[in-house]
């Protein structure tokens, strides 16, 4: 049995929201909600992290940065957005400066809906993502399997080398 | 032989241990703060999870590091257990540390250097009150042997309460604790990210993991020696002195390395050397 | 020192801990969680799609329907204050996360009320 | 001797969960200067006013910023009233009042933990936002949002709230408030928080008041400026001492914000006394022509609103001055010299807030 159900780590960034959901995000990890029963930590680290939550949508200035989470992520990786803006651009999606969702830049596995989302909507969110996780680790360790990747010292050098 | 049956024991039990404990901490922290907080094997959890990740690798010389952090963090807490010299197990220490460092630097990202920097500086102040300590055991028994010191029939804290103190007080820099979680932290965020763990990821950091786990039980079995003398207060002394621990992480902020270093020569200064000065004339009297 | 307090209060209180999804959120009855209709009131004047600061709802007068894209829908209420009818609600249940994008669409029965044909002018 | 290299921070942080990017040119662990880049987060929403119609725009309004979201709702709302001509009913006023001190109650209790997590003591950011939530169930039960209200509208309140369920809010807020002091005695005695705040990001009164800082920044400093003090709603009836403490330092900044909370309470209990009965919305009839500048005072600062109408359901202009971005020139000037790990305590002094800065 995987673990990464019992213990999905996030990083969280800030698209272009108002803050509203981005406060209701941190919200979940305070004592009322408190998301590490689920051992759900707040790694702000992408490198160590298995989920990424986005509020807000996607602008012209921040689509590379997003996009740069994204890749340093290592996989299994699952993309939440959170809130209306995440999903669709919302209230701004005819301002000048949108370039739409989150899933214009990376693709989303599960959207939240709610402006601002609810931390339990949140919750449900997380919860979701984790069934998607599973299965993208299932995919994803057969890919393993043939790229041939373990923990590795220096001398020994790799077969193939890394993408 | 028993040294050898204790050492092999650690070495099979003491991620065992130190996850369980890990698990007990981050339960109480969860409960400091009114939170119900993650299952208390959360942190094996944990550990197989990122076991399982990709290992996105900066550089192929960051495992070598890793492993040396790893195995002489092991080779410590052995000859630990074994009973072998107290100065020894303090150098592999050190050196465990100074590979974690080396890890940290050889990525090129500057937090990770700058945690580096920040775990040499955590070193720095650590090590003098760590020999202090060992001068501190080696005076009733006259020896550096972990299993001379666990024989003096005295109970030791009462004859080194100033280097027990000391020693206390560095044990929060060396479990990465509030207000001296400088280099990396657990739960709260720093301005660097995730300071010397930054670059890690994946197996990589399961294996910092699991030396801190190894790292952690060695120094409750530092705390152990002072109370050696009768095992019924040993325990509950540890156990004790571990939750005040969690405590103090719960009730401060974290500090700035300038005073993390002036405040921890300070103390190994006067409560540590004070100590063993008093100590050593009070021997040489008679007493 | 202070916090010494606090943290041992809090150690030997229970958590604050609401425990979600075992234990369900009651919800306040006037939370905004989803737009509901009332089919059977609606006349499908299209105030709500006019108002609707986002364009989530969609009126198809042709098609007797009435849609809304939940994933759009910001939850503001306008098309509530504004619907002639009082035909939309709103209900504190949110929508839940899914990993497509929900459109609702709602069969409306109403039937507009068939005009007059005009007299025939006599011809002149 | 010294090793000069360029730390990020920022825009994912997770100490700032907003994007900002400061380049901070560090020397060892000292910051020489901070290089900050925008743009993470503008949206260009003023320029919505094109395409929304007058009252449509509320919604848009409200979501300047999701944690001040009310106040920037009633601010516009406001300033078109006044274009317009309109008098609120006194009862809509005390209703916007009493939101708007709830909104910075809640402000300020979530600053106060994210500064704690930002000199990294987890338990007080946890206690902080525990009593927030109190604060929030409230905010839910009366306008039917946690952080977005919704409750701002163009001639009044979207929602009434009962006199029964005023009184039984006032009690509720009593208990949060003997709460809360367990709490804010802990910025105020604590021995390692006051390491981490005293004698940080010095503003002088005269930097502060050149570089044009608003709100607790500025009043951390010394300068009794509130834009309460102007009456607007129904602080016309209150009477609201500004707050100062003359430290100049993060500390005095964090105290003011303390106090504030505080007096916050005490308002909110006043409004609660004098609130009249009647109406709480008037019908609105025609479109907006004519120009109008509001003040207003929002948990960070003074906040500006322009609007501009021309008789026509959308308006010519709308424009936000938000006090985010009037504190960041202080903020830059406060950087250089710093410590590294004091960086975020600075910033967060502040009270960042990007998303209302950059709209």
């Amino acid at each position: 049995m995987s673990m990464f159900k019992r213990s999905p780590w996030m990083v969280h960034y800030d698209g272009a929201s108002c803050n509203g959901c981005d406060i209701e995000v941190l919200a979940c990890l305070t004592p009322r909600y408190d998301v590490e029963r689920f051992g759900v930590i707040n790694t702000g680290n992408p490198k160590h992290a298995d989920v990424l939550l986005i509020t807000g949508y996607i602008n012209e200035q921040s689509q590379p940065v997003v996009r740069q989470i994204y890749q340093q992520m290592p996989d299994p990786k699952v993309v939440i957005a959170i809130g209306i803006c995440a999903t669709s651009g919302g209230i701004f999606s005819e301002c000048y400066n949108t370039k739409g969702g989150v899933d214009s830049t990376i693709p989303v596995d599960v959207y939240v809906p709610g402006c601002a989302a609810r931390p339990e909507s949140i919750i449900d969110g997380v919860v979701k993502g984790l069934a998607v996780l599973e299965t993208k680790r299932a995919a994803w360790r057969i890919e393993r399997k043939k790229r041939n990747r373990v923990f590795r010292l220096p001398f020994f050098k790799p077969k193939a080398s890394p993408p | 032989m028993s040294g050898w049956l204790s050492a092999i024991l650690y070495i099979l039990l003491a991620p065992v241990a130190g996850g369980l404990i890990a698990g007990i901490d981050r339960k109480l922290t969860a409960r400091m703060q009114r939170r119900i907080g993650p299952p208390i094997f959360q942190p094996f959890y944990d550990l197989f999870k990122l076991i399982d990740k990709e290992n996105v690798i900066v550089n192929l010389y960051q495992n070598l590091y890793l492993t040396g952090f790893l195995v002489f963090n092991i080779v410590a807490g052995t000859l630990f257990f074994a009973g072998g010299d107290l100065l020894l197990v303090i150098f592999a220490l050190a050196l465990s540390g100074i590979f974690l460092v080396l890890g940290a630097a050889s990525a090129t990202s500057p937090y990770s250097h700058i945690g580096a920097e920040r775990e040499l500086i955590q070193m720095m102040a650590c090590e003098p009150m760590l020999l202090i300590a060992a001068m501190g055991l080696y005076l009733l028994p006259h020896s550096f042997q972990v299993r001379d010191i666990l024989a003096v029939d005295k109970p030791l804290f009462l004859y080194l309460p100033g280097i027990l103190f000391g020693l206390l007080y560095i044990l929060t820099i060396k479990l990465r604790k509030s207000p001296f979680d400088l280099s990396t932290s657990h739960h709260a965020h720093q301005e660097i990210v995730k300071g010397i763990t930054t670059e890690f990821s994946g197996p990589a950091l399961a294996v910092v993991e699991l030396a801190h786990w190894y790292e952690t039980i060695l120094i409750l079995g530092m705390i152990y020696l002072f109370f050696a003398w009768n095992p019924w207060v040993a325990v509950p002394a540890t156990i004790g002195l571990y939750l005040a621990e969690i405590l103090v992480d719960n009730t401060n902020a974290r500090l700035t390395w300038r005073w993390t270093v002036t405040s921890s020569w300070l103390i190994a200064a006067v409560a540590g050397a004070g100590n063993l000065i008093v100590l050593f004339y009070f021997l040489k009297a008679g007493f | 020192m202070k916090m010494t307090y606090v943290a041992l209060k809090s150690l030997f209180s229970s958590p604050a801990t609401a425990n979600y999804p075992a234990e369900p959120k009651t919800y306040y009855p006037g939370t905004r969680g989803h737009i509901v209709l009332e089919v059977s009131t609606c006349t499908l004047c299209k105030i709500c799609e006019i108002r609707c600061p986002t364009g989530a709802i969609q009126v198809d007068r042709e098609g007797k329907a009435w849609s809304i894209e939940r994933m759009k829908c910001i939850q503001c209420g306008f098309c509530v204050d504004s619907c002639p009818r009082k035909c939309l609600s709103n209900d504190p249940q949110y929508t839940s996360p899914a990993s497509e994008k929900i459109t609702d669409r709602l069969d409306v029965p109403y039937e507009p009320p068939k005009r007059k044909p005009k007299p025939e002018t006599p011809p002149a | 001797m010294s090793n000069r290299t360029i730390i990020p921070f920022g825009p994912q942080h997770p100490v700032l969960p907003e994007p900002i990017h400061l380049d901070l040119v560090v020397e060892d662990e000292r910051v020489i200067e901070a290089i900050p880049s925008f743009g993470f987060i503008h949206r260009g929403l003023e320029r919505l006013v094109e395409k929304k119609d007058f009252q449509e725009f509320t919604f848009v309004a409200e979501r300047v910023c999701g944690i001040c979201s009310f106040i920037h709702g009633m601010g516009y709302c406001q300033a078109v009233e006044r274009v317009m001509g309109i008098t609120l009913p006194p009862r809509a006023d005390y209703l916007r009042t009493f939101w708007a001190e709830l909104s910075r109650i809640h402000s300020h209790l979530l600053w106060m933990g994210l500064v704690a997590d930002a000199f990294g003591f987890e338990n007080l950011f946890m206690n902080s936002w525990r009593i927030r939530e109190n604060i929030l169930d409230i905010v839910e039960e009366t306008t039917g949002g946690r952080v977005i209200f919704g409750a701002a509208k163009i001639g009044g309140t979207r929602r009434d709230v009962t006199n029964d369920k005023l009184k039984e809010i006032g009690r509720t807020l009593k208990t949060i408030e003997a709460e809360l002091h367990a709490i804010t005695d802990v910025f105020e005695q604590d021995y390692s928080v006051q390491q981490r705040l005293r004698g940080i990001g010095i503003l002088s009164r005269e930097d502060a008041f050149d570089l044009g800082a608003v709100g607790p920044t500025l009043r951390g400093s010394g300068e009794p400026m509130d834009a309460r003090c102007e009456g607007y709603a129904a602080y016309r009836d209150i009477e609201v001492e500004p707050i100062v403490e003359s430290d100049c330092d993060s500390y005095a900044r964090c105290m003011v914000r303390i106090r504030e909370i505080y007096q916050s309470f005490d308002i909110i209990r006043q409004v609660l006394c004098r609130m009249p009965d009647g109406e709480t919305e008037i019908k609105v009839k025609g479109y907006p022509n004519g120009e109008h500048f509001a003040r207003l005072e929002q948990p960070r600062g003074e906040v500006l609103y322009y609007v501009k109408g021309n008789g026509t359901k959308h308006l010519d202009r709308f424009r936000v001055r938000t006090p985010t971005f009037a504190n960041i020139p202080p903020l830059l000037k406060m950087l250089q010299g710093c410590d590294l790990p004091d960086v975020p305590v600075i910033v967060l002094t502040i009270d960042p807030c990007i998303s209302c800065a950059e709209r």
